[in-house]
């Protein structure tokens, strides 16, 4: 597989997140964060997962940003000034070893892009030969999303609803 | 930012016309999630942006604000349908969510299937559409009529 | 129906969570009840359920109709049985003793505080019950933004606390399923049965050691375990008096629960210490946490905070148990894992008592203050011979099982870190009865109504269930030796 | 050792993943002010969904969507779908707990007048 097209993407990726985190100014770094999302969005595109990349645009791009900006100009911080401090040394060599523990535990993992590989070939498949005749449903994501693990998606709803009730509690001491 | 209209005539003007194209491509994206990408999620999030868009746009006063803010207080409703289609299945004997078991006479079970795959994603799409709103109400709940002694 | 079982367990706290802001929208004052109501009616179905588990074998169920690995299947069997059972009971308790007034104290937030207790109970009974990994990803998160929730309820301090518990939390939960994400590229499957299929083949694999790693990284966040418990003392102590028992007893050991399940039911390893060495020195982690835990406690004035590191030094002690790797340690970790959710959540409950009824915080509060209360007395007492392990209360035989299995291993130290938590407890214990006993020798009691009946009820029904774990240790530990059996220990 | 890295740089989606996790995960721990760790926060999660998403791929094959009429389904020909619903409900999951991560900064920021840890921590005191 060729990266001719994902290698841009991906040094813009780091670079939005490297923007998002380095821009002292609050509001600035939260836009480049969308900025990120979208790129995220591109890259996951390319990769052939549609629906992932246009929830991502649509929820980290779109709603993430909404939350963000409006968090920012309902607080209005006066105080966006962000120092620096030098790194703390056990951060740093945990960070270190948590790399390595990430590069080692890559050693195995099957090669990009390989049909063969354990993930595309043990469960996979099923879902891609039987959703149309089970459920009638050509995008295999929304036959698995909705009917295959159903309650994964019951739940991820619940997670949303909770975080509602969790910004009701926190947040609006008026209520009638 | 929620205490008054948007100052500038355009972007209400612009936003009125805007928003309901918006949800109707939301319902598209919701309704033709099983044959494009999209869905309950994205449809949801749509619906639920473009509501908050009107918010922040027409101020405390429109009667659109006022009717979301109403839709935003039934926050639940969405995972009621969800959950009650899969309690239907229940009732009908087969296993929580199993689709095909859901009573409708006429209907093949894959067919049942793709009838509980539309019903349930309109369920996700309610709930986060209602909850995405209620967010931003909670969210902007700042100056003013929240309590600032904590 | 009986199929059903597990699911309509689940169910009824969930269906009431998603009614509660529609129920309570004209009227919150009916959220109290109906939570009420959901926890009781969840309480009786979990009793039913494990009389079915116990009677006629553990249910396997299959949602969406779809048999596992296509499908999420949930394993209802003996532990998750009484785990359930423990974990509503203890919700309505922990709900029950709330004092009525609390309602003033939430100023018009009972509609959101009550579903979110309930979508909290929802969540941990999810991971209990769950057979699938990412499953559990999304069951720990809905638990993990309650739990947020409830910590910061009260505004001010807790707030930061919360908000450190959440960035924890939230990072605990990534590298958990980055975990889930290495296993999946290693085996292509999420269910747990399935997995433990296919893993013995990957042990060597560096894919499987990693994603073991990270969710082992991931749930020692959640779980509070001692390197990584950074967010647990301040959240137990910034949370309000009603919700630090709930929190006590069930968050940290729920995740608990879920890692054991992953060692032993998804390594299907009997020999995974054989295996995976490193893996193998896990009961060195928990007798670090073990003690650790303890001295930290020694150290604290404030109550709760006091409570907060002993429940530390108890995970620790439930992990040298399980890291034994034989059957008995495992039965004994299992064990003491459902003592300890009723005694933390009783001494929590204690805790809270006497400080809203005496304002008493710290333990010069608790030597300046007369506290002419024996419920209380009699509730702290029990809570605190069972957490110090005396012979009477379950503590002592959770404690006793470790401890066997460890002389089994000829593994001595773990014995000498068990012990010298033991000593530790025993002397963080006495800094807390010591002025609480005198006192109540030397002063005049008031009336004992002074004591609402809720907490009454809350904490005699709690001291008896510690007894009672401990008389009935044998039948209780026998069906967990029966649940284990299966596992090739 | 040199297969190793070749290895790695190999996988350029791997090398971006480890990049955005440690950095994310650096700044949410260490950084003072507290958006910033919610961004860091962010980059962690997206990480890993980025990374979940990648063991999706598959040479050459097409979007998961099944074209109508086709009868004999070559799974090759279609990436694998199941990493795509694990990340949509990690990206759900992911700005819920934004969402609640928010509610607790602005709680945080009405009550001491400030973002930042330290003096946030200072005020607590």
């Amino acid at each position: 597989m060729t990266y001719s097209f994902e290698l841009p993407l991906l040094i813009l990726l780091i670079l939005t997140a490297g923007g998002a985190i380095v821009v002292k100014d609050l509001l600035s770094s939260v836009l480049i964060l969308g900025s990120y999302s979208f790129f995220l969005a591109l890259v996951w595109a390319w990769l052939g997962a549609v629906d992932v990349a246009f929830v991502e645009a649509v929820v980290g791009a779109g709603l993430a940003t909404v939350f963000f900006v409006i968090t920012l100009f309902g607080i209005d911080p006066r105080d966006t000034l962000i120092r620096r401090t030098p790194p703390p040394i056990a951060a740093v060599v945990s960070l270190l070893l948590l790399g390595l523990l990430l590069l080692y535990a890559a050693n195995d993992l099957a090669a990009f892009g390989d049909s063969a590989s354990p993930a595309s070939t043990h469960v996979s498949p099923f879902y891609l030969e039987n959703s149309l005749a089970d459920t009638r449903t050509p995008n295999v994501v929304t036959a698995i999303l909705m009917d295959y693990r159903a309650l994964d998606t019951l739940m991820e709803t619940v997670v949303i609803f909770t975080a509602g009730l969790v910004c009701w509690l926190l947040l609006r001491r008026d209520a009638k | 930012m929620i205490e008054s209209r948007h100052e500038s005539v355009i972007v209400r003007r612009l936003s009125r016309r805007l928003i309901p194209l918006v949800q109707i491509f939301a319902l598209y994206i919701l309704f033709f999630g099983q044959y494009n990408p999209g869905g309950g999620f994205v449809g949801g999030v749509m619906l639920g942006t473009s509501l908050i868009l009107g918010i922040l746009v027409f101020g405390p006063t429109d009667p659109l604000t006022v009717v979301t803010k109403r839709i935003a207080e039934t926050d639940g409703v969405g995972l009621m349908i969800f959950a009650a289609v899969g309690g239907l299945c229940l009732i009908g004997g087969g296993q929580f969510l199993n689709y095909a078991e859901l009573e409708i006479p006429g209907l093949a079970a894959p067919s049942r299937r793709s009838l509980g795959i539309i019903l349930t994603q309109i369920g996700v799409a309610v709930d986060i559409a209602v909850t995405a709103v209620s967010i931003v109400f909670s969210l902007s709940v700042m100056s003013g009529n929240g309590d600032s002694h904590g | 129906m009986s199929d059903h079982l597990p699911i309509l367990v689940f169910l009824i706290p969930f269906l009431a969570a998603i009614c509660m802001p529609l129920v309570g929208l004209n009227n919150p004052g009916r959220c109290r009840p109906l939570a009420l109501t959901a926890l009781g009616g969840m309480f009786l179905l979990s009793v039913v359920t494990l009389w079915r588990i116990l009677s006629q074998g553990e249910i396997r169920y299959a949602f969406s109709g779809w048999a596992p690995p296509t499908g999420i299947e949930w394993v209802a069997d003996e532990i998750a049985g009484i785990m359930v059972l423990v974990l509503s009971a203890l919700a309505f308790l922990s709900l029950l003793h709330t004092r009525q007034d609390a309602s003033a104290e939430l100023a018009g937030r009972t509609v959101p505080y009550h579903a979110i207790v309930l979508t909290l109970v929802s969540g941990l009974t999810g991971i209990v019950y769950s057979g699938d990994l990412f499953n559990i990803f999304v069951f720990l998160e809905i638990a993990a933004l309650s739990g947020y929730a409830l910590v910061g309820v009260s505004g001010g301090r807790a707030l930061v606390s919360a908000f450190r518990y959440l960035i924890m939390g939230s990072l605990g939960a990534s590298f958990y399923l980055l975990g889930v994400s290495y296993f999946y590229a290693a085996t292509g499957t999420l269910n747990m049965a399935d997995l433990a299929q296919l893993v013995p083949d990957l042990l060597a694999s560096k894919a499987v050691i990693g994603g073991l790693s990270f969710m082992f990284i991931g749930l020692g966040i959640k779980m509070a375990l001692m390197p990584l418990h950074g967010w647990l003392p301040d959240a137990y102590t910034d949370a309000p008096d009603a919700v630090s028992p709930l929190l006590a007893a069930l968050v940290t050991k729920v995740a608990l629960l879920a890692w054991i399940r992953i060692l032993y039911w998804v390594l299907a390893a009997g020999s995974y210490g054989m295996i995976i060495e490193i893996f193998g020195l896990l009961w060195v982690v928990g007798a670090f946490a073990s003690v650790g835990g303890a001295v930290l406690a020694l150290t604290q004035q404030d109550l709760k905070r006091r409570f907060a590191y002993g429940g530390l030094a108890h995970i620790g002690l439930i992990l040298v148990g399980v890291g034994q790797g034989t059957q008995a340690g495992v039965t004994g970790g299992l064990f003491y894992l459902i003592n300890d959710a009723v005694m933390q959540c009783l001494l929590f409950i204690m805790a809270g008592a006497i400080g809203w009824r005496y304002g008493v915080r710290t333990l010069d509060d608790l030597g300046r203050t007369r506290l002419p209360t024996p419920w209380i007395i009699t509730g702290f007492v029990v809570a605190a011979l069972s957490m110090i392990g005396l012979p009477p209360t379950g503590g002592f035989f959770g404690k006793w099982y470790i401890v066997l299995s460890a002389i089994e291993n000829e593994n001595y130290v773990a014995v000498v870190a068990v012990v010298l938590t033991t000593v530790l407890t025993m002397a963080y214990f006495m800094q807390v009865l010591e002025p609480m006993l005198r006192d109540g020798e030397t002063g005049p009691r008031s009336p004992e109504i002074e004591t609402p009946l809720q907490l009454r009820l809350s904490a005699g029904v709690l001291s008896v269930a510690i007894i009672g774990l401990g008389l009935w240790s044998d039948r209780i530990v026998q069906v967990l030796l029966h649940a284990t059996s299966r596992l090739g220990l | 050792m040199v297969e190793l890295v070749q290895g790695w740089l190999l996988r350029p989606n791997f090398i971006a993943f480890v990049i955005l996790f440690l950095w994310g995960l650096y700044i949410t721990v260490t950084h003072h002010n507290l958006l910033k760790k919610l961004i860091g926060l962010y980059l962690v999660q997206t990480s890993v969904i980025f990374f979940l998403v990648t063991t999706s791929a598959k040479d050459g094959a097409t979007v998961p969507i099944l074209m109508s009429g086709e009868t004999a389904i070559q799974p090759d020909a279609y990436v694998n779908p199941l990493p795509h619903v694990l990340t949509l409900t990690a990206i759900v999951v992911q700005v819920a707990t934004l969402g609640v991560s928010l509610a607790l900064v602005a709680g945080i920021y009405r009550k001491y007048g400030s973002l930042d840890e330290d003096e946030v921590l200072k005020k607590l005191k």
